[in-house]
């Protein structure tokens, strides 16, 4: 599986120099708000070098890759192994940023020019909310997989992500609520961000019910792909018809990131942002521990599991 | 062709009939008008249809309301720019409503000059930062400070 | 074809041998609805207000509850097993099973819902688009519920978990249903919104057989 | 620091109670989500420990 070293040809440097000019001239010509421009035209210009080294300049070391990197995740032992050497460096991870991104954002970071300080519960609110759906998105993926490829770990996955999900759901709606009572007088208002959030909360507890309600855990865990698969449509259409809905009685003008677009000015965004990715590697944290529990247990006729235990 | 391909193939042709069926129906419904938000821009040309119950949005012009001193009565006119309109409106206006600002307003259109506001929302602002940079944007005339709508 | 054809005739002939499973919806739908009236107040003015909301949740929890008898049946008996070991497609005869099911619990629904909305002091135009709203619904909401029913049907007592599991799928229904009511008793076009209705039963008809199978597999153990 | 004391801190203007609840319990909430998969690990482990060495109690007579 050694692959030669070869030399990085000429049309390489040309092709990659041509598509950072397109970047750039993207970046400079591009209406989106700014942070979300750099990052998605960082993220996709990385992209699509990654993508000619490995699928374009070396297809077939590619795919190798692609193949033994799948079937290690679909094999438990090799996840347990794999994730167990992970996981230090991701609660390393996930701690260090919470902390710096929420003492920022409590501590640190000036106040908003209308609310004061009550919108720095926007620090742990956005990153749950955006935990929360992906999430919903990330079980989505794992249900197809599970139900198309028959993927076991995939199944697994799906039964470690409710409970987080559900929590971080349920820590959004909290939140939110209460940041509601000072900014909009009120605790709870039926806005689009809010009803889906909440419709998003119970989705997770029914994904997380028909997993309990049925014995078996195959059968259990290949129902809750079933029911995340569908749920994404779901949540994708009632995120749609809410707004809309709102759009015929009542004003959907109370949300945070409205149409237009949200500007957060620097000093606000870099907290928010490293909260943010606290979350998601806590979230990861949450969804390793899970799995390697369930993978134990569900594993636990086996001999590397008896060796592991020793 | 055997028989059991053939019904898979109609089942899947059925499907794909079913979805674009139902593609055709979304494009339709979006081409119909369903937004009931109009400007003040629309209101003032006429595009709005007088006697129906809407929203409007658009900026509170500075030093136009006028709360009435013994009931909750107060009026305002807001603007986009291109026109504007007085919305009337009894109740309690929320933290947020300033003049400058921006509003909506669900309510009833009875003239072309006159909107009879059964609700009116604040519009939470979009933008986030701190006072001073606020404050320097205002100094500068930046028109990001006077709040979008 | 001839699968659907004869499904949906044995499916007509079995429900319309047991009345109660038809009855049931129906009454319930009807009770509930003439409850609000009771338990909010008779002014012709709030009711006209609340109707659409309130005919269009009771018939949704009327389909709901009539969705146990789905499969129930078919699996104490063994006609389940029976379908599943067949050879062809699921789709065509679990279709034809959604078919007779919504004609025989969602149209009387939909057929009594004018009657519904006259009590509850709809004007007369408006009854219209309850009825058209209604009849585009009903059978999205049988073949959404019938996903949840297909995955609770080897879960004794399945009924509070189904309601978990269906509710919040039948959000989208709920808004746009009840959203052309209210805009009709506003005076306003309604056709874009029956448009997404219709849209929405497009896609649950042509992809829900396919998930419903499934999970009929699923439920099975296969 | 943003705040010009720790009592500045902790009452944020009047917006004190708000953020520190929100935080509170948001915090304890994710914290209590962790425990208690972490808690689940440990116990799993220790029934599986247990089982394995009754099993090879059981081989060894």
């Amino acid at each position: 599986m050694t692959e030669t070293a070869r030399p990085v040809p000429g049309h390489f440097y040309l092709w990659s120099g041509l598509g950072l000019l397109v970047a750039v001239a993207l970046y400079v010509f591009w209406q989106a708000p700014q942070p979300n421009r750099t990052v998605l035209v960082v993220g996709g210009y990385l992209l699509s070098v990654l993508f000619y080294f490995g699928a374009v300049r070396y297809p077939h070391w590619y795919w190798q890759a692609l193949v033994r990197w799948y079937h290690q995740l679909g094999s438990p032992r090799h996840f347990y192994r794999i994730s167990g050497v992970l996981l230090p460096y991701l609660v390393a991870l996930s701690g260090g940023l919470l902390l710096v991104g929420l003492i920022w954002g409590l501590a640190f970071s000036p106040p908003h020019h209308e609310q004061g300080n009550s919108y720095r519960i926007i620090y742990l609110h956005v990153p749950a909310a955006s935990g929360a759906m992906m999430g919903y998105m990330a079980m989505g993926i794992c249900g197809l997989v599970s139900l198309v490829w028959r993927m076991k770990m995939a199944e697994v996955a799906i039964k470690a992500i409710a409970p987080f999900g559900a929590t971080l759901a349920a820590v959004a709606l909290i939140t939110g609520a209460i940041w509601g009572r000072p900014t909009w007088g009120t605790y709870w208002i039926w806005d689009a961000r809010l009803t889906s959030m909440l419709i998003l909360f119970f989705m997770y507890l029914g994904v997380m019910g028909l997993q309990n309600a049925i014995a078996d855990p195959r059968q259990a865990g290949r129902a809750a792909s079933l029911l995340s698969l569908v749920g994404i449509i779901n949540v994708v259409i009632v995120r749609y018809s809410v707004d809309w809905w709102h759009s015929l009685h009542q004003g959907s003008s109370m949300s945070i990131f409205g149409a237009g677009g949200s500007q957060i000015h620097p000093s606000m965004l870099a907290p928010l942002l490293i909260s943010m990715f606290g979350t998601y590697f806590l979230f990861a944290v949450a969804v390793l521990i899970r799995t390697r529990t369930e993978v134990l247990w569900r594993e636990r006729r086996s001999r590397w599991v008896k060796e592991v235990l020793r | 062709m055997n028989p059991v391909r053939k019904q898979r193939l109609l089942i899947v042709l059925g499907a794909f009939a079913g979805v674009a069926l139902a593609v055709g129906l979304l494009l339709y419904a979006i081409s119909g008008n369903i937004n009931l938000f109009y400007t003040p821009q629309q209101v003032v040309s006429g595009e709005a249809p007088v006697g129906q119950r809407m929203r409007v949005g658009g900026l509170v012009v500075d030093g136009t309301v006028r709360r009435d001193a013994e009931s909750l009565k107060v009026q305002f006119d807001i603007t986009d720019g291109a026109g504007s309109f007085t919305v009337y409106y009894q109740g309690i206006l929320p933290d947020l409503f300033r003049e400058g600002q921006g509003v909506v307003a669900n309510g009833t259109l009875v003239s072309q000059q006159r909107f009879e506001a059964t609700e009116v929302l604040a519009k939470h602002d979009e933008t986030y930062m701190p006072p001073e940079v606020q404050d320097a944007l205002e100094r500068a005339g930046h028109p990001a400070a006077a709040g979008g709508v | 074809m001839s699968v659907f054809a004869a499904t949906l005739r044995r499916e007509l002939l079995l429900g319309l041998r047991t009345p109660a499973e038809i009855i049931n919806p129906l009454f319930f739908f009807v009770v509930v609805v003439s409850l609000f009236p009771l338990a909010l107040t008779p002014s012709p003015e709030t009711l006209r207000l609340l109707a659409p909301g309130v005919v269009w949740v009771a018939a949704l929890l009327a389909v709901m509850l009539s969705l146990d008898s789905l499969f129930r049946r078919d699996e104490e008996c063994g006609a389940l097993e029976q379908l599943l070991v067949a050879p062809g497609e699921l789709y065509l005869p679990v279709l034809a099973r959604l078919c007779a099911h919504w004609l025989l619990t969602g149209l009387p629904l939909v057929l009594v819902a004018p009657l519904l909305g006259y009590m509850t002091y709809l004007p007369v135009e408006v009854l219209d688009t309850l009825w058209q709203s209604l009849l585009l619904g009903t059978p999205a909401l049988t073949v959404i519920g019938a996903i949840g029913a297909a995955l609770t049907v080897s879960v004794r007592r399945g009924g509070i978990l189904l309601a978990l599991l269906v509710l919040p799928l039948y959000v989208p229904v709920l808004v746009f249903g009840a959203g052309s009511v209210g805009r009709a008793l506003d005076g306003m076009e309604v056709s874009s919104v029956l448009a997404v209705l219709g849209a929405i039963l497009a896609l649950a008809v042509s992809l829900g057989p396919f998930a419903v199978a499934l999970g009929l597999r699923i439920s099975s153990g296969d | 620091m943003y705040f010009e004391s720790w009592s500045a801190l902790w009452q944020m203007g009047t917006h004190g109670p708000y953020v520190w609840s929100a935080f509170g319990i948001g915090v304890a909430l994710i914290a209590a989500n962790v425990a208690w998969a972490l808690w689940h690990s440990r116990t799993v482990r220790a029934d599986l420990k247990r089982q394995l060495q009754r099993q090879a109690m059981q081989e060894k007579p």
